[in-house]
């Protein structure tokens, strides 16, 4: 599936500073694999610590979720709470 | 530990000889928590309260005698005492919450020697005195001579105070007492003033009384805003003057609780607006007609 | 080590126990006796959640020690109730959701039942005054205030009706 | 006062939105709730913990021996007698803030434990285990950490984020950065720039019922604990995490939990009590005292915040950017991040960059508090809108509307927002009649808004109907609120039945599936997800029995108002409508007992704005600071519970007005706490507060059957603007330092009176 993916502004390390990316997986585990390969260390980054937003929905624990062609993905840090 | 509880003076004096790690126990709401903390346990705990003479409130023609370990919500529910001392009662229900009003007492409130104790300044400035009973029986001393530091007392080892002697105020007079707590309920006075005026016929001070709490190791009684007073008005450049005087005399400290600078400061106006207020309940009808 | 004998009413009934002399009220009635409704949240005084009557009076059972409950009268939060019934205070506080957590609500309770003997229809400023020895961190007191003013309303018209 | 969206559900529900009697509550009313502390075990000890005089000091030496020799002590241990761990490890610092191992980090800090027959034996054990430190200089605030010569805390700390990538050790644990648009452009379009710094205190929770447990290890080594925490299977893990057990080793039975607003989403006693168990062979009970409470647990991290904010003459905010720093105590922490994550998310900023630093000092762990590292963000970020609107002529409801995120708009962090409430809050509270009603004087007006983005995370329940038609609802979640009662009656519409006949309970990490700690204010959003879906999969087998019982197919069978209803185009004599207790009384008969359950992550936690409205009088002669009003709108998406939503509104008040005005950490200069009891670290009582007007809005969450939103913590993030912008009203002095206590504001005061004067 294609998707495009969009890095919160912590997390373009590894992309040079670039916010919006495109990338494939079945799933989201799959897309970082992807996004590792174009982009070494971004997998690193996007695998701990990092939530995920599609389609409105936050995501807290994203590797299996499935990804429709043409999704928008959004990268983000883990919130929490008290 | 043992606990005690004689039922009179005598008794009370000689269980208090004959251990040299007893300790008079009264509302100890300072003595459980600091024995809790790991403070040494006393030998035994006198438990005064079952002393009728230390818990009695008692009007007399010449004024009032409240014992020493009578519960502050017991002096707070007296209303013959609270028409004559207004501002020693407001103090005496400023003392932590209801749960603590039924067990601190003014004997507590003075012979613990916090600085910042409510009651004192109110019975410096009544000049309460103290009667206190020991191994060589009883004598009778001023309250501001009791306290004379933070946590340190004029009482001899084996001595505890019995009762408070109030002589009836003249007329046109009336007391006072404000205190500064950041919290309205619950709290520890960072600055307290307690006032007492008496009015002649024309309105002016005949006599003041002005003492501060927590603004210095002991009570301060600050006798320049008294001077300023006597024979004026209460009002206007009296008060200012008096506002001066106060924060002038107030010598605090910085600590958890306040600054120096904000003690000094708020001292003279809560001396300032305690002065009002006595004056003002000194000059209501019912204070000019007694005797 | 002796322990002391205490020999008191606690909540209408004979009670014995036995405790060590420096040991509390609170410790005591919670230890000993097993009235764990008596809570700790400081044990100096200040949070008022070991509220318990002692002789007619609203003490922080964590400043008394135990040994002055010999021949006394001791009520507690346990002892509000009458059989299946609870008592008005009780009833408000539940349909007034007057409690979260919950650790402060027999403090509360208790506390609040001894503003009413001495003023069965305080203002709102009365009762937070009253209360102001009783800490609760989770309601913000508004829901406990309303409650505590709705029991009094409940008793002075039961009262009123009953006569 | 509710305002509800126009929400065609939301009318035909029959009790979600009803102020069910709670069903915990006759026992909390009688004082027979059983909280960690209630428990007692036949043969069990007392347990004491030993703890650092020294705010920083290495461990040289502990000797035992003469604790070990004392009556009634049974066992005794220190960091030893637990595995070593790597500074790698993903709980590392928890490990270690348990119970030290070389080094401690802040006075009160833990390095050994004691267990004796009596709390007293425990207790002068515990004072006569001899510890040698070597002291060192303690690090005591931001400043101090940050300067060039700083002593270093953890020598293996390098700074995460940093660019390049850190190559030395220091007290900064991270550094996060966000930022969108072109923040010099979006300065240069500005009409007005105005910056200001912010300091605050380390606050703590609060909660009244200090920590406490019981640990029992059996002879085959299997520990139950009994505890009071917001996630008991966390609990779990984290003890078998420190002791090198494996998990199921322990059950952990959660106690009713006595308040814990984030301060109970972390551990403290329960490995030493299990392992001083493990060590005793005997039940091992351990309770906090209020000092211990305050020295050695949670505190939220203070901050020092730096924000600069530009905005058009029109009052759009085109720029802003933010320098945080947030201390969290001896360990790395979250505040940083999540104050980056917060600074600026209520408000849609074209251009803006956040750095947000969390470091280390020698004080106490910093564990969440209610909305964490929010209410100090929305200190800097809300008080200097006011003053925007003030220098704009702009009113501060109007600057706040123009400018309040909508649906769709990006988030700081880039993705667009789902469906919000924020503009309705606002809305809700600017025709409130608190907003025009007159002042007296020395009185002010302060409006604030908050935010706060909740959680989702792991849930599981289990329904059970029991054969007289009643439901018990067993959830995993620690009730920390009132949401047993919100479980109830979302069941109770679920399967159509009486909100009273469902009994809800909170299982025991062997009761119940694995469910997430109560936090983020996330136990009636996720939680409540899973007993929905557990009472759905009831209804589905409800119906399948109901078929068996009309011989009818089950497709013929729909669920209505608590009865399986016959539908089919066929026959309908003999298949008279079921009632659920029919069905259940009858369960032996058409298959065995009815039971269902429901797991899930809970995705699309929907985040809570809420607009605060605050009036203060102010002494201005003493500094004393009053709160005479107090309305409070915050968006529930569906409030369950309407008395329980007010409640957490109302509670979150009370604490962000304790922050706001006198709650404090106050350290000597070796850092030692100088306030740990509740006489001088100033929660607010009853006398203190004002009745506060809690306005619930309703803008449903689509992620929620219901519509839930959390509501636990957004309602503490706007207080302290509020209470600040209302001083400023009052005085006309802007306070950014806290507490605003009467000393800092008697000295706003006089310094403004003596420029005036000078002036």
């Amino acid at each position: 599936m294609a998707v495009r993916v969009h890095l919160s502004s912590n997390l373009r390390g590894p992309t040079g500073g670039v916010a919006e990316i495109e990338g494939s997986g079945a799933n989201v585990g799959a897309l970082i694999g992807d996004l590792e390969r174009q982009y070494p260390g971004l997998g690193d980054a996007l695998r701990s610590g990092v939530s995920v937003v599609i389609d409105g929905l936050l995501i807290a624990h994203p590797q299996y979720y499935r990804l429709a062609d043409g999704a928008q993905v959004f990268f983000v840090p883990q919130s929490a709470g008290g | 530990m043992r606990y005690e509880s004689p039922t009179t003076v005598a008794e009370a004096v000689e269980l208090l000889g004959s251990e040299p790690h007893a300790r008079v126990y009264a509302g100890a709401t300072d003595l459980i928590p600091q024995i809790r903390s790991g403070r040494p346990e006393p030998t035994v705990m006198v438990d005064l309260k079952h002393i009728d003479r230390l818990c009695a409130i008692t009007s007399t023609a010449a004024g009032f005698t409240v014992g020493a370990a009578a519960p502050t919500a017991d002096i707070c529910a007296d209303g013959a005492l609270a028409a004559e001392f207004p501002g020693l009662v407001e103090a005496s229900g400023l003392i932590g919450s209801d749960q603590i009003q039924n067990r601190s007492s003014w004997g507590g409130n003075l012979a613990n020697a916090s600085p910042a104790a409510d009651t004192p300044p109110s019975l410096v400035a009544n000049c309460a005195r103290a009667v206190i009973a020991g191994p060589d029986g009883e004598r009778t001393v001023l309250a501001a001579e009791v306290a004379t530091g933070p946590g340190r007392t004029s009482l001899t080892p084996g001595e505890f105070i019995v009762e408070f002697e109030l002589d009836r105020p003249p007329a046109r007079t009336a007391d006072a007492y404000l205190r500064l707590t950041p919290r309205t309920e619950m709290d520890i006075a960072v600055v307290g003033a307690a006032v007492r005026i008496s009015l002649d016929a024309q309105g002016r001070v005949a006599d003041a009384a002005v003492a501060l709490g927590a603004v210095a190791p002991t009570v301060v009684r600050v006798a320049d805003a008294e001077a300023a007073l006597i024979g004026r008005e209460p009002a206007g450049d009296a008060l200012a003057a008096v506002e001066a005087a106060a924060a002038a005399a107030a010598d605090p400290i910085d600590d958890k609780r306040g600054t120096v600078a904000y003690r000094r400061q708020v001292a003279g106006v809560l001396a300032r607006r305690a002065v009002a207020t006595a004056a003002e309940r000194a000059a209501e009808p019912q204070r000019g007609d007694r005797p | 080590m002796t322990r002391v004998h205490v020999t008191c009413t606690i909540n209408g009934d004979p009670a014995e126990f036995l405790c060590d002399g420096g040991q509390t009220l609170l410790d005591a009635l919670r230890d000993e006796v097993g009235l764990t409704g008596v809570k700790e949240g400081c044990g100096t005084g200040d949070c008022g959640a070991c509220s318990v009557m002692m002789d007619g009076r609203l003490l922080c059972s964590c400043l008394v020690l135990a040994a002055e409950a010999e021949g006394s009268d001791v009520s507690t939060v346990e002892g509000m109730a009458s059989g299946d019934e609870l008592h008005p205070l009780q009833q408000c506080f539940l349909e007034g959701a007057a409690l979260q957590c919950g650790i402060c609500t027999p403090g509360f309770l208790v506390a609040a039942e001894a503003l009413l003997e001495r003023n069965p229809d305080p203002t709102e400023t009365e009762v937070r005054y009253a209360l102001a020895g009783n800490l609760c961190r989770c309601t913000g007191y508004d829901k406990i205030v309303r409650s505590v003013m709705a029991a009094a309303r409940s008793i002075n018209a039961g009262a009123g009706s009953g006569h | 006062m509710t305002i509800t969206e126009a929400n065609p559900g939301y009318k035909g529900y029959k009790y979600v939105g009803t102020r069910l009697i709670r069903p915990d509550g006759l026992e909390k009313v009688t004082g027979k709730a059983r909280f960690a502390a209630d428990l007692n075990l036949a043969g069990q000890l007392h347990g004491a913990v030993v703890r650092s005089p020294h705010a920083h000091a290495r461990i040289v030496s502990i000797d035992t021996s003469r604790a070990e020799a004392m009556p009634g002590v049974k066992s005794v241990i220190t960091g030893d007698d637990f595995p070593s761990v790597d500074p790698g490890h993903r709980q590392y610092d928890m490990c270690v803030n348990i119970i030290a191992r070389d080094k401690v980090f802040y006075e009160g800090h833990a390095v050994a434990a004691v267990a004796a027959s009596t709390l007293e034996q425990a207790r002068a054990a515990a004072a006569a285990v001899e510890v040698e430190y070597e002291a060192l200089q303690a690090v005591l605030t931001i400043d101090e950490a940050m300067a060039d010569d700083a002593p270093v805390l953890h020598s293996h700390m390098l700074t995460r984020g940093a660019e390049p990538p850190a190559e030395a050790p220091s007290n900064v644990a991270s550094v996060t950065r966000f930022s969108g648009g072109d923040l010099e452009a979006g300065f240069a379009e500005a009409d007005f720039v105005v910056e200001r710094e912010f300091s605050t205190k380390p606050v703590h929770q609060g909660y009244i019922e200090p920590h406490a447990c019981v640990a029992d290890t059996g002879q085959d080594g299997h520990t139950t604990i009994w505890c009071s925490s917001q996630g008991h299977f966390n609990v779990r893990s984290s003890t078998a995490t420190l002791l090198g057990w494996e998990n199921t080793r322990i059950k952990v039975v959660p106690a009713e939990i006595g308040g814990g607003f984030g301060g109970k989403t972390t551990i403290y006693l329960e490995p030493l009590a299990a392992a001083l168990s493990s060590q005793a062979g005997r039940p091992v009970k351990m309770v906090m005292t209020r000092s211990e409470v305050f020295r050695a647990t949670g505190p939220a991290p203070c901050a020092k915040i730096r924000v600069k904010f530009g905005a058009r003459s029109d009052g759009a905010i085109v720029a802003a950017d933010a320098h945080l720093i947030y201390s969290n105590g001896a360990y790395q922490g979250a505040g940083g991040m999540l104050g980056a994550m917060t600074v600026f998310e209520s408000y849609k900023i074209p251009n803006f960059a956040v750095e947000a630093l969390d470091v280390v000092v020698n004080t106490a762990r910093s564990a969440a508090y209610r909305a964490p590292a929010a209410p100090l963000t929305a200190f800097a970020t809300e008080t200097v809108l006011d003053e925007i609107a003030e220098e704009l002529g702009i009113d501060a409801m109007d600057l706040r509307l123009k400018n309040a995120v909508k649906e769709g708009d990006p988030s700081t962090m880039g993705f667009p927002l789902a469906r919000v409430g924020f503009a309705e809050c606002l809305e809700a509270i600017r025709s409130h009649p608190h907003f025009s009603a007159p002042l007296g004087p020395n009185q002010g007006r302060g409006l604030a808004a908050g935010y706060w983005f909740n959680i989702g995370e792991s849930s599981s329940a289990i329904v059970n109907l029991n054969e007289d038609g009643t439901a018990t609802v067993v959830t995993g979640s620690p009730d920390i609120g009132g949401s047993r009662a919100s479980m109830a009656l979302m069941a109770a519409e679920e399967l159509g039945i009486d909100p009273h006949d469902i009994r809800p309970v909170v299982g025991d990490t062997e009761a119940v599936g694995f469910t997430d700690i109560t936090e983020g204010s996330r136990a009636t959003f996720a939680t409540g997800r899973a007993v929905v879906e557990a009472c759905r999969n009831m209804v589905i087998e409800l119906r399948g029995r109901a078929a068996t019982m009309m011989e009818a197919e089950v497709g013929d069978i729909d669920w209505v108002d608590g009865h399986a209803v016959y539908t089919g185009d066929g026959d309908s004599e003999g298949k008279e409508p079921l009632s659920l207790a029919v069905i259940a009384g009858k369960a032996k008969r058409t298959g065995g007992p009815l039971t269902a359950t429901g797991s899930l992550e809970a995705h699309g936690a929907g985040p809570s704005f809420t607009v605060h409205l605050c009036d203060v009088e102010v002494d201005p002669e003493t500094g004393v600071v009053s709160i005479v009003r107090y309305t409070a709108a915050q968006d529930a998406g569906t409030a369950i519970h309407p008395s329980y939503v007010e409640g957490q509104i109302q509670g979150g008040v009370a604490q962000g007005v304790g922050w706001a005005l006198n709650e404090e950490y106050i350290y000597d200069s070796d850092g030692v706490m100088e306030n740990p009891g509740f006489l001088d670290y100033r929660v607010p009582v009853a006398s203190d507060l004002p009745m506060i007007d809690a306005v619930i809005v309703e803008v449903p969450n689509p992620a929620h059957p219901y519509g839930v939103r959390g509501v636990g913590e957004a309602g503490i993030v706007p207080p302290i603007p509020a209470v600040a912008n209302a001083i400023h009203s009052a005085t006309g002095c802007r306070i950014r330092d806290l507490p605003m206590s009467p000393v800092r504001v008697l000295e706003a005061i006089t310094a403004a009176g003596a420029r005036a004067n000078g002036g």
